[in-house]
């Protein structure tokens, strides 16, 4: 059994009815609890007081931001090679997924600012960035609506995310380059297997990040599905109309 | 050079419209394609030519032989007869444009931009530019379109020229071109509704 | 090869071919600026490297759809895709024939708007060079941007917003090294990045752009 | 609920916002979803017919 078998829309689409109802009351859980501990369970940070209750939001946002965009990177990629149309749908599923999650990286990053650093927006490389990575869903959502073809769009945004994923990295450098910033360390950097942040504030902070996770995988299944069935319903239609 | 294709089948969007077709083309022949409007006459000539893949079988021969000519000329309207003309003549590495003047009659319009033309004169200009490409294997969609009969005839003759110099020709007709050909009938070779094989639809059904 | 750059240049210069528009808009931005700022020559003067990058990438926007929706409406696209060249190398064609008539007048302007604003002595020469080394990159990638929306109506506006993003590396290059140069510290580090990013989307985009053109031709 | 201090609004409004934005995202997909399975219904049954 490989795992190209759910490459076949028919048996993805059978492989998510049975896993979306798990994926979903896991996500609900671990985000829920994630977030009612970080917001009810931790205290407040010496110098950032009860505004560190945003990294609960914003950290694993900011996460899944970057993820998503790094999945359709490769869904494109398996799209371009092997043609597997389950893997162009999940891009294209995953899209407003990302674009949403950059929106709450954006948003709860501009709201921790204004007391932190005294404006709502800076720019900062980091904050940056995610601007960027925002106008690239966007436009990776645009050209995937403004193709009538659905291979052809397929085609099209894959190149797009392959180049933009290019670009996106020395997007990240020349910001870098350009402004040297004031926001903090990564608060969990996975190289180095430290953590910068102390205890009581980590735990939640995972388990909100899995719950992000979980729910950016529950989305996509569902999403991928839709995509997968509003083509089935186009090639039904196809065929009716040339007299099936 | 001969053009043999082998139980070709190409899409539309990704939907085949045509299925199981084979046919071969000899130097010195030119062959018409019938069929109703929507039959996939301008699909198969640019499947052809090359500008779409088929979905199945092969097509030997056509590769760089091929010339194509479709509904759009290539025309720029803010350059001259003469510079469309030898822009292509260029491009396809031969240099001579006076036989292709000669022979669509376009020498009294030499100097004019090809947006002043009328849409005959276009036709002939867009004609005349096959003859600059050197290439053995026309394939023509709808060639005589806003030819009056005059310019017909020149189509005819210059047809006729390159069948004799050992060149050949798909056309995609509805009229009659003023020469003999052999027909095809692609109606025939329609893909049947249920037909899956290697369409984009496919794993959705 | 040859004879397509000299088609190219001869349709841009012709009526109708857009030659001017992009000079004209970098004039009308540069020239609006100091109504919209304040005429204070300090202030001028310290954004005026920014201002002149901002103005050149625009007006390289305005004409990037222009690139390939002509051809692609005449037919040539079709018809260049069947004959001898090869589709990167025709590309890679139209990208410089762009970058000659769009990216060049820039350059050769640029001086002159920096007099309107103010620009110190240092920067002339490092903005001038900075713009050279930068109009090739946003004309091959606009050639990219052009190829995926060559088929779209209303394709202009998607162009744009694809194309954008695309544009930051070189914008900050760009206009880094003509702001360190105006300011008098080195220039030769953005400079660098400046070219390497220039010399990678000249060798990529073509290639890129050819692929899509023929992923949409079928 | 704990005590947030002088940052109450900033960070109330910060969930708020992105529990909001969560809700907006879920509950479109699952919309979409309904309707693309009501139009395969009725392209799969036009074709039974």
């Amino acid at each position: 059994m490989s795992l190209w078998e759910y490459a076949n829309p028919v048996r993805f689409l059978r492989l998510s009815a049975k896993a979306q109802p798990v994926l979903w009351v896991a996500a609900g859980l671990s985000l829920s609890l994630g977030l009612l501990w970080g917001f009810f369970g931790t205290p407040d940070d010496m110098r950032q007081g009860s505004t560190v209750k945003i990294i609960y939001l914003h950290v694993p946002a900011a996460l899944m931001a970057i993820n998503a965009w790094f999945m359709m990177l490769v869904a494109s990629l398996i799209w371009l090679i092997r043609r597997h149309h389950v893997s162009a749908l999940a891009a294209k599923a995953a899209a407003p997924v990302g674009l949403m999650m950059t929106l709450i990286a954006l948003v709860t990053g501009a709201i921790w600012g204004q007391p932190m650093w005294g404006t709502w927006w800076a720019w900062d490389p980091r904050l940056t960035s995610f601007l960027i990575l925002f106008l690239f869903y966007l436009g990776y959502i645009a050209l995937w609506s403004a193709i009538d073809d659905p291979d052809t769009a397929a085609d099209f945004t894959s190149v797009l995310c392959l180049v933009g994923s290019v670009f996106a990295v020395l997007s990240r450098y020349a910001v870098k380059f350009w402004n040297q910033g004031l926001h903090q360390g990564t608060s969990v950097p996975v190289a180095t297997g430290g953590r910068t942040i102390s205890d009581v504030f980590f735990y939640p902070l995972v388990l909100s990040m899995v719950g992000f996770g979980l729910l950016f995988i529950a989305l996509v299944f569902l999403r991928t599905g839709t995509e997968i069935r509003q083509r089935r319903t186009r090639a039904l239609l196809a065929r009716a109309r040339r007299g099936g | 050079m001969t053009l043999r294709v082998e139980d070709l089948a190409v899409a539309r969007g990704g939907v085949p419209i045509l299925s199981g077709l084979s046919f071969s083309l000899r130097p010195g022949t030119a062959l018409a394609l019938r069929g109703p409007n929507g039959a996939g006459k301008t699909t198969l000539l640019r499947t052809l030519a090359g500008l779409q893949p088929p979905l199945a079988g092969q097509i030997h021969g056509a590769g760089e032989a091929i010339a194509y000519a479709g509904h759009a000329d290539g025309l720029k309207a803010m350059l001259s007869v003469t510079e469309n003309l030898t822009f292509w003549a260029d491009v396809f590495g031969t240099s001579d444009i006076a036989p292709a003047m000669d022979a669509y009659d376009l020498h009294g319009l030499a100097d004019r931009p090809a947006g002043t033309l009328s849409a005959g004169q276009k036709r002939r200009l867009g004609l005349a530019r096959l003859l600059v490409t050197g290439r053995a294997i026309w394939a023509l969609d709808e060639p005589t379109v806003s030819l009056d009969t005059q310019a017909r005839s020149l189509f005819a003759d210059s047809l006729s020229a390159h069948l004799q110099r050992g060149g050949s020709a798909v056309v995609a007709t509805h009229i009659d071109v003023g020469l003999t050909l052999e027909e095809l009938d692609i109606a025939r070779y329609r893909a049947a509704p249920d037909l899956r094989a290697g369409a984009s639809d496919e794993a959705f059904l | 090869m040859k004879a397509l750059l000299l088609r190219d240049l001869r349709l841009a210069v012709r009526a109708g071919g857009g030659f001017g528009l992009g000079l004209a808009f970098f004039l009308i931005v540069t020239v609006l600026v100091p109504f919209a700022v304040g005429p204070d020559p300090a202030l001028l003067s310290r954004i005026a490297p920014g201002v002149l990058w901002l103005g050149a990438l625009l007006a390289c926007l305005l004409s990037l759809d222009r690139l390939l929706a002509l051809d692609h409406e005449d037919g040539t696209l079709d018809l260049l895709a069947t004959a001898p060249l090869p589709l990167e190398g025709a590309l890679g064609i139209k990208a410089f024939a762009h970058w000659i008539t769009t990216g060049l007048p820039l350059v050769a302007a640029a001086p002159v708007l920096g007099l309107m604003l103010n620009l110190s002595v240092s920067g002339y020469a490092v903005l001038v060079g900075a713009l050279l080394l930068g109009t090739p990159a946003l004309s091959t990638i606009g050639l990219f941007g052009a190829a995926l929306t060559v088929g779209v109506r209303r394709g202009g506006l998607l162009l744009s917003l694809l194309v954008l993003p695309l544009y930051v590396p070189t914008l900050i290059f760009g206009a880094e090294a003509a702001r360190r140069a105006a300011t008098g510290q080195e220039a030769a580090t953005p400079l660098l990045m400046l070219a390497g990013l220039t010399l990678a989307t000249l060798a990529l985009m073509p290639f890129a752009s050819a692929a899509v053109l023929r992923m949409g031709l079928r | 609920m704990p005590e947030l201090g002088k940052y109450a609004a900033e960070v109330l409004s910060a969930y708020a916002v992105s529990l909001l934005l969560l809700a907006v995202l879920i509950w479109m997909s699952l919309r979409r979803d309904r309707r693309a399975k009501a139009a395969l219904r009725a392209a799969e049954e036009g074709r039974d017919a």
